[in-house]
């Protein structure tokens, strides 16, 4: 076997060396009962160039070279080269956590880099390390916000992703947190109402997401206030960091959480993918996962090391403050890499784009008759009423090698037949003309 | 020992780097991108005044060169599996196959959105079934998620499906019994899936206490969760006494399968009476561990556990070709958006078909002859705790070392010097002043030779000059780092020159 | 100085690893192949037994595995463009953009076959063509090979061009008129297109003494081959009357296009009279210097010289598809199988399509202002033996340091030490203790103050403590190599231990 | 422009630093005349999405998924993912020349094992670090016989490869070195008696190929009698490294040179490639191009460095060995990794499956009843007679996404009409079948 650094003479030199007349002794320690006495019923190994044959078969089952309308959490956007190029170093990707500092400095500060270029984009003050993905760091979020208020109840905004919603009630269900809906209004927003109702003083956090999944733009000072009024965490969850680059950030919030992918990480059927949580200050110590932290040696000079792992399940096992332990590393690092790349200016430009492209698509869909389901701002996702649902328009999709946006009756049944469509710089003009034209017939 | 007596390693030139934040300067970027083909738009227009952002502060400006620089400057900083042994006990750091790398880049797999239509992700719902069906055969179990996005999301994911069967069965229970030697997860888990959790002392030969089981195990109890192997590397050898009793009150047995390389094509928790059981593929199966992830803890259950599986499951249509089903009632929901972590299940995959059956039968093989073979090179200077037989890890202590002030963390500083990645250091907990190692099968005799070698300095010098050890790693370019002052004062983030007071 | 005092670098541990021989038993294997689909064949029957090989004596069994760590490890003994800055007068080492790697890897472009149909290799020859037009508006020239590998097969292969021409006229006279600032390969290729070379020197200003080239310009001459800038970073002021010195003659002017990296958008050789000229895609755009090479040396000409270019051109046929014409009476022939290093021609077009006019424009620039910078910044320390403005490089020599006996070679070997790839060392060789520094444009203000406090630093150890200079460097994994033993006894291949002595 | 690490700022701060006034005042030593007085009439700077996308409209345009049975000289085998993933380390491609040994011992020490790896390979004692390609190793070959005997002729096989041949042809022109041609027999191998004529006293060398341009093995140890009886040089070349695998090298010669793309480096349109030579020991300062050696440190640690620089240009000037200067290092730099990865039983497999196939597809093709060429033994490629010339077959092979062999005409007009089909192990079964099937008709 290939990957396998032994002669069969070494491994017989090895046997003798302990002591062991036969491999199959090695695992004696195994009761019989136990053991399997039969090789396993898989496929002979394959060669490197069968495996690589598998995988091409396997994709050219796949859509390419398809211009793609779907978002909803996943985004793709222009990837600089260096990131894949970077990333690829090994010393990177076949190292582990850094529990060694002095031979992962490297992976250290560039986490270092990463934490503070989330603090950036967000406008809070301390960033972790990284979580699974965007779903679980809602759950994480209000993990860390009950116990920062020793209450039990969330307000979530029916907005927020559903799949993340999905995620968030999995992990609560038994841990007694309860969760109340809030509803959205005309113009995609959560309604200022039912968020007042809600707001009671066992009201650990309100969460809303922004842009939320329809793409709209939430009001974040205003959820604010009424959550700080009541004594609970705003948590405002982020899908689409990009948008970022040009909205506001949740200034407002106390913790800001969500799904970093867009930034640099492939789309990759969904994963992996990178969840980030950042949180003010006075927070930090309810923070779920893993902190790097600036630090010295001896002799003075800087340093970085994992911090305050007391938090965490190998110091405080069940009373820790996540079970998390492996994280999404390599995607941060992708996510540092190209924030790094665009920087200031570009990632504000890259926004841009975003911004004129999906506004051009929106006035394209109007221009031909088709309405927006909601009024409020979008960045680079809108709601088009009414296009969804037949199989026509998705044949006819597909013939124009496009893939369409994404069914919403599926998540909502209120909206069957209405289509969240994405529209990112990638995709050109024509593209989008062809999308609009199919999606409102002849 | 001199610098000379150090055969694995010298010290060379590398290069300082500051942070990306100083190397930034106004105007500089590293990216651009091509001139927008529809009409510019105003953004506070569309937005809201109240809405738009002006700037980043503090984000970096700087150039591609520079952005190049930078991270290959801070890659050479770390130590990977491509770099030498990496010997963290209980983390597999096996070799990653480059091909993996490619077959996980292929156009159609690399930018296949989640969301794609069914009939244009055929590929990707195959690589899932292609994956399922041979983790199953590998483990002897009959059903399996791949929503897990590492090994203690699949412990959670697995004691969810554990209370949502006995739920249905008319009593979650309340309690989760968890031997000592067991990873932090583990409690932590058990806590998020709602239950409470009960230590389960070792015997002295380093196994589970059975009569000690054998009394925590009433009826309040959901599930023994074991890790077999244990984290001492010994397997549990009363297992069959162990499911026993375990099923005999009703619970369930889980178990943590980060130790699985030592059982591939050997022995299948599912034929020693696990029920459910979690597997980390960024250990057993190869992929790479990303300076901590991304991995990816698929969850294998008995046939009974089967409805309760997270949704979406994939599933084969009557025309053969396969979709996700959704609409499953009795399922714990999800834990996770989409469906996992997919590009570590494509490597994963690719790692099996490379191997196929005989592949990983010997190496796990390979596994555990490394590791016996370092066990018995080190015995005569590290004190062994526990002297049942190990599989493909063991665990030593620093009791002889501590006599001269020497414990097991300056002995990993100071392997450090001799060329490799320490080992895991004080885990398991059982094992006061623990040395936990695991070689993995990707070590050659020749580089566990010097591993030997180098142990066997550290040991003399611990004896002859301890203040080396204490003060080491001497051959890094920074030296140990204060983590008592990081923790104390913590700075968590860059802030620019003049805010950094704050 | 002490080891603080150096800023750019400190030393880190370092992997050893021996020759990949010596990792090597019988039976490993880092590569196997799909079953066969056809039957066996019974090679000592096919081939004849005395074609048959039984076993290639000493070569290498090892792992996948061990492969990936024998290579990691010994690439980390060296230091790359993404190292940091690597100052090789002369050589441009420019960063080498991401994207090229990328594209020249691109399925289509990487796999095409050399002797694909014309039908099915569009693409390629649409590079081919697009990158001719690039450089001729770049240079100022009106026609093109992309044959070369290399800047002196460019050189051969465009003193050829010459010869062929003359040779045409009646005449291919005797000789080439060489700077004696001039590289080595320049007289050795002018020897291989069968010139002899006579050499002509330089005046108190660094460039082309006028008069001697006057009296050495007969009508035996066939080209003046002239580097400009030349190898000490100065424009030849006085071109004009030196093309017009050599054209009245009869003869050519023949330009090594080396330093064009001064001269993008600023200064065009067929504008100045030059008649042919090679260019170095590896220096001036931008493609990887590969440890050595792959290059690549296209040679643009003047019309009256296009009939005698290398064979195949691509041309235009009349529904617009391209083809390789072959059919030349006149060509001087093939320099090369097939159509030149391809792979290196992609990234070459990569990089001018990236920059377009303004950027390569603005480059050439940054090049310049980064050596300007530089002079100035060492002009206190090192003397300078021309005060002549120079454009993207400069030429210091030894002469303060060697009164304390530190040599440019000193000199360079202690930068490395500072955390630097050496500049040029005694070369050009009209500069006796050369050190010929050209930064580029890729070098940040940051790196360069550092460089030149690094210098500086040198300069005071020069004669503050020599030894430390002497015997540099330091912080590198092995020491000065000595290269006298290597050539007295030369070892040129590793043997198995027996034979070793043989 | 993204690849300057400057901003505006900086150059300003750095232009004051240098007492100039202006950009332009930096070329004020280029004469106003030689200056360029417009913009160059180039496209604006692509981003790199644009850059990406002009290439992957250009490769769109080439065949892709095609099976090629094309060989003459450049070769497609399995290449293992290790050696794209290992040259791809930038402390490789973005260095130079090891001018400076303490910082280069990684690209000096694969160099050292390279030339151990040729000489192993082609039995010789001594190798370079690496010449252009095949073809003009050839020319280097032969002026290194020409140095070495003092003689100036050279009688060459036309089995050698054409362009090889054409390549010489160039180089020796001006040099006052005769060629003399030598034909090939109905086996397809040299004419014995065409050497013997030859074999005069003036024969500096002899120039055979084996495996030669059509696939034939030639008789090494005849032609080195007779060489060596006259006193010349046996030159053999080898374009086809990979038959080395399984067949007896070339132990006779006195120089063994040719191209090593075969093993592990990309088609790439023709190049980069990378030609090898290699020698007896005895004409190791005759030889061209760079050679490493090894040597200690002071401290006596094995290293290595460049070594016999005298030969070379920037030494010796004109009387250089060679003009060389930048080689192909990293394409030698592939094939050490692919030898070393294959190794000795991989090498010899791959080397038996390139058998097998090609002598597969000469079974099918004589069921067919179509003829070989040549009745000498061969490796991978062989001549198929009269199955060419028609625009038929070619586009009935495209439109089987099959490239055929190669049509011999062009470069031998007595073979017009005859095929020179190469099949490595990459071909399938089935491909080969529908290669022969489309050759010889319905
Ligand atoms: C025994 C054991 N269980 C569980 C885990 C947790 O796995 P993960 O880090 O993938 O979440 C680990 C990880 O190191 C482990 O060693
Ligand atoms: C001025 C000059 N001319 C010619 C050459 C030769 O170019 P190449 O190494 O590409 O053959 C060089 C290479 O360093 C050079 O600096």
């Amino acid at each position: 076997m290939r990957y396998l650094p032994k002669s069969p003479e070494e491994r017989r030199d090895m046997l003798r060396a302990i002591g062991c007349d036969s491999i199959e002794q090695l695992f004696s320690s195994i009761p019989l009962e136990a053991r399997l006495g039969r090789p396993l019923r898989l496929e002979p190994g394959k060669s490197e160039p069968e495996v690589l044959a598998y995988f091409r078969e396997r994709a050219a089952e796949n859509a390419r070279d398809y211009t793609c309308f779907l978002g909803a959490g996943a985004y793709d956007h222009f990837c600089p080269a260096v990131v894949d190029a970077l990333i690829s170093r090994s010393e990177f990707y076949t190292a582990y956590t850094p529990y060694q500092p002095e031979i992962s400095q490297g992976t250290l500060q560039a986490v270092f880099e990463y934490q503070t270029l989330i603090c950036q984009l967000t406008g809070m003050d301390v960033a972790n390390a990284s979580l699974y993905d965007g779903s679980s760091a809602l759950p994480e979020a209000v993990m860390m916000a009950v116990r920062a208020t020793g209450r039990r109840r969330a307000a979530v905004a029916r907005s927020v992703h559903p799949e993340y919603r999905e995620v968030l009630a999995t992990y609560l269900r038994h841990q007694e947190i309860k969760i109340t809906e809030l509803p959205f209004a005309e113009s995609g927003q959560l309604v200022p109402e039912a968020l007042a109702a809600a707001a009671s003083d066992d009201l650990a956090a309100v969460v809303i997401q922004s842009p939320n999944f329809f793409g709209v733009i939430e009001e974040v000072a205003a959820a604010a206030e009424v959550a700080h009024a009541a004594g609970a965490l705003l948590i405002v969850m982020v899908a689409e960091p990009l948008a970022l680059g040009i909205v506001r950030p949740p200034l407002e919030a106390d913790i800001v959480a969500g799904e970093a992918q867009s930034l640099g990480v492939p789309l990759s059927f969904g994963g992996p993918y990178v969840g980030f949580l950042a949180a003010r200050e006075k927070y930090v110590r309810s923070m779920p996962g893993r902190l790097v932290g600036q630090t010295t040696d001896a002799a003075g000079e800087r340093g970085f090391c994992l911090t305050l792992a007391t938090r965490e399940q190998h110091i405080r096992r069940e009373k820790a403050t996540s079970n998390i332990c492996t994280n999404q590393a390599l995607c941060a690092l992708m996510v540092t890499i190209f924030l790094s790349t665009y920087g200031k200016q570009g990632l504000r430009e890259l926004a841009l784009q975003n911004l004129a492209k999906s506004h051009y698509a929106a006035a394209r869909f109007r221009e031909r008759g088709a309405r927006l389901r909601f009024s409020g701002p979008f960045f680079n996702e809108m709601v088009v009423r009414g296009v969804g649902g037949g199989a026509g328009a998705a044949e006819k999709l597909q013939a124009h090698k496009i893939v369409g946006g994404l069914e919403l009756g599926r998540f909502y049944p209120e909206l069957a037949g209405d289509v969240l469509v994405c529209v990112t710089e990638t995709a050109s003009r024509g593209k989008i003309d062809e999308l609009v034209r199919i999606y409102t017939g002849p | 020992m001199s610098e000379q007596d150090i055969k694995k390693a010298r010290r060379h030139v590398s290069q300082n780097e500051g942070l990306i934040f100083e190397r930034s300067s106004p105007g500089k970027a590293g990216a651009e991108l091509p001139p927008l083909d529809v009409p510019a738009v105003a953004a506070a227009e569309l937005l809201g005044a109240q809405n738009l952002r002006t700037a980043i502060d503090g984000f970096p400006e700087v150039s591609e060169v520079e952005v190049v620089r930078h991270f290959t400057r801070l890659s050479t900083w770390n130590y990977g599996v491509d770099t030498g042994a990496y010997l963290l006990g209980s983390c597999t750091m096996k070799y990653n196959p480059k091909i993996n790398e490619v077959v996980a880049r292929l156009e159609g797999i690399a930018n296949a959105h989640p969301y794609l239509p069914a009939s244009l992700a055929q590929g990707c719902l195959r690589i899932l079934k292609a994956l399922s069906d041979c983790l199953l055969e590998i483990v002897g179990m009959d059903a399996l998620t791949l929503q897990p996005a590492a090994g203690a999301h699949g412990e959670m994911t697995g004691l969810l499906l554990v209370r949502a069967y006995l739920e249905a069965q008319g009593n979650p229970r309340r309690k989760v019994l968890i031997p000592d030697s067991a990873h932090g997860t583990n409690p932590a888990s058990a806590y998020m899936a709602g239950y409470q959790t009960q230590s389960i002392g070792s015997n002295e030969r380093g196994t589970v206490d059975l009569a000690q089981l054998d009394r925590a195990m009433k009826d309040d109890v959901a599930a023994l969760m074991l890790t077999n192997p244990n984290t001492l590397g010994i397997f549990e050898d009363q297992i069959a006494q162990i499911a026993e009793l375990v099923h005999s009150r009703g619970g369930l047995l889980y178990m943590d399968g980060a130790n699985l390389n030592a059982l591939l094509g050997v022995s299948r928790p599912g034929d020693f009476g696990v029920d459910v059981l979690h597997l980390n593929l960024h250990k057993t199966f190869s992929t790479p561990h990303g300076g901590g992830g991304p991995g990816a803890g698929p969850v294998a259950v008995k046939q009974f556990l089967e409805p309760f599986l997270p949704v979406p499951v994939v599933v084969e249509r009557a025309d053969g070709s396969l979709a996700f089903e959704f609409d499953r009632p009795q399922s714990i929901g999800r834990v996770r958006a989409f469906c996992g972590n997919f590009g570590v299940l494509v490597r994963a995959l690719a790692y099996i078909l490379a191997n196929g059956a005989e592949g990983l039968r010997q190496l796990t093989e390979d596994a555990v002859l490394n590791s016996r073979y370092l066990r018995k090179g080190l015995e005569g200077a590290y004190e062994l705790p526990y002297a049942s037989p190990t599989l493909h890890e063991c665990v030593f202590c620093d009791k002889r070392q501590a006599r001269y002030g020497v414990r097991t963390g300056d002995i990993a500083k100071r392997l450090i010097d001799y060329g490799f990645h320490p080992y895991t250091v004080s885990f398991p907990l059982i094992v006061p002043g623990a040395l936990m190692i695991e070689p993995t099968e990707s070590e050659s005799k020749q580089e566990l030779d010097l591993l030997i070698d180098a142990l066997q300095c550290i040991a003399r010098e611990a004896i002859e000059e301890p203040e080396t050890v204490l003060q080491a790693p001497h051959r890094t370019r920074v030296g140990r780092m204060d983590e008592v002052q990081a923790a104390r004062k913590p700075i968590l983030r860059w802030k620019p020159p003049g805010e950094a007071a704050s």
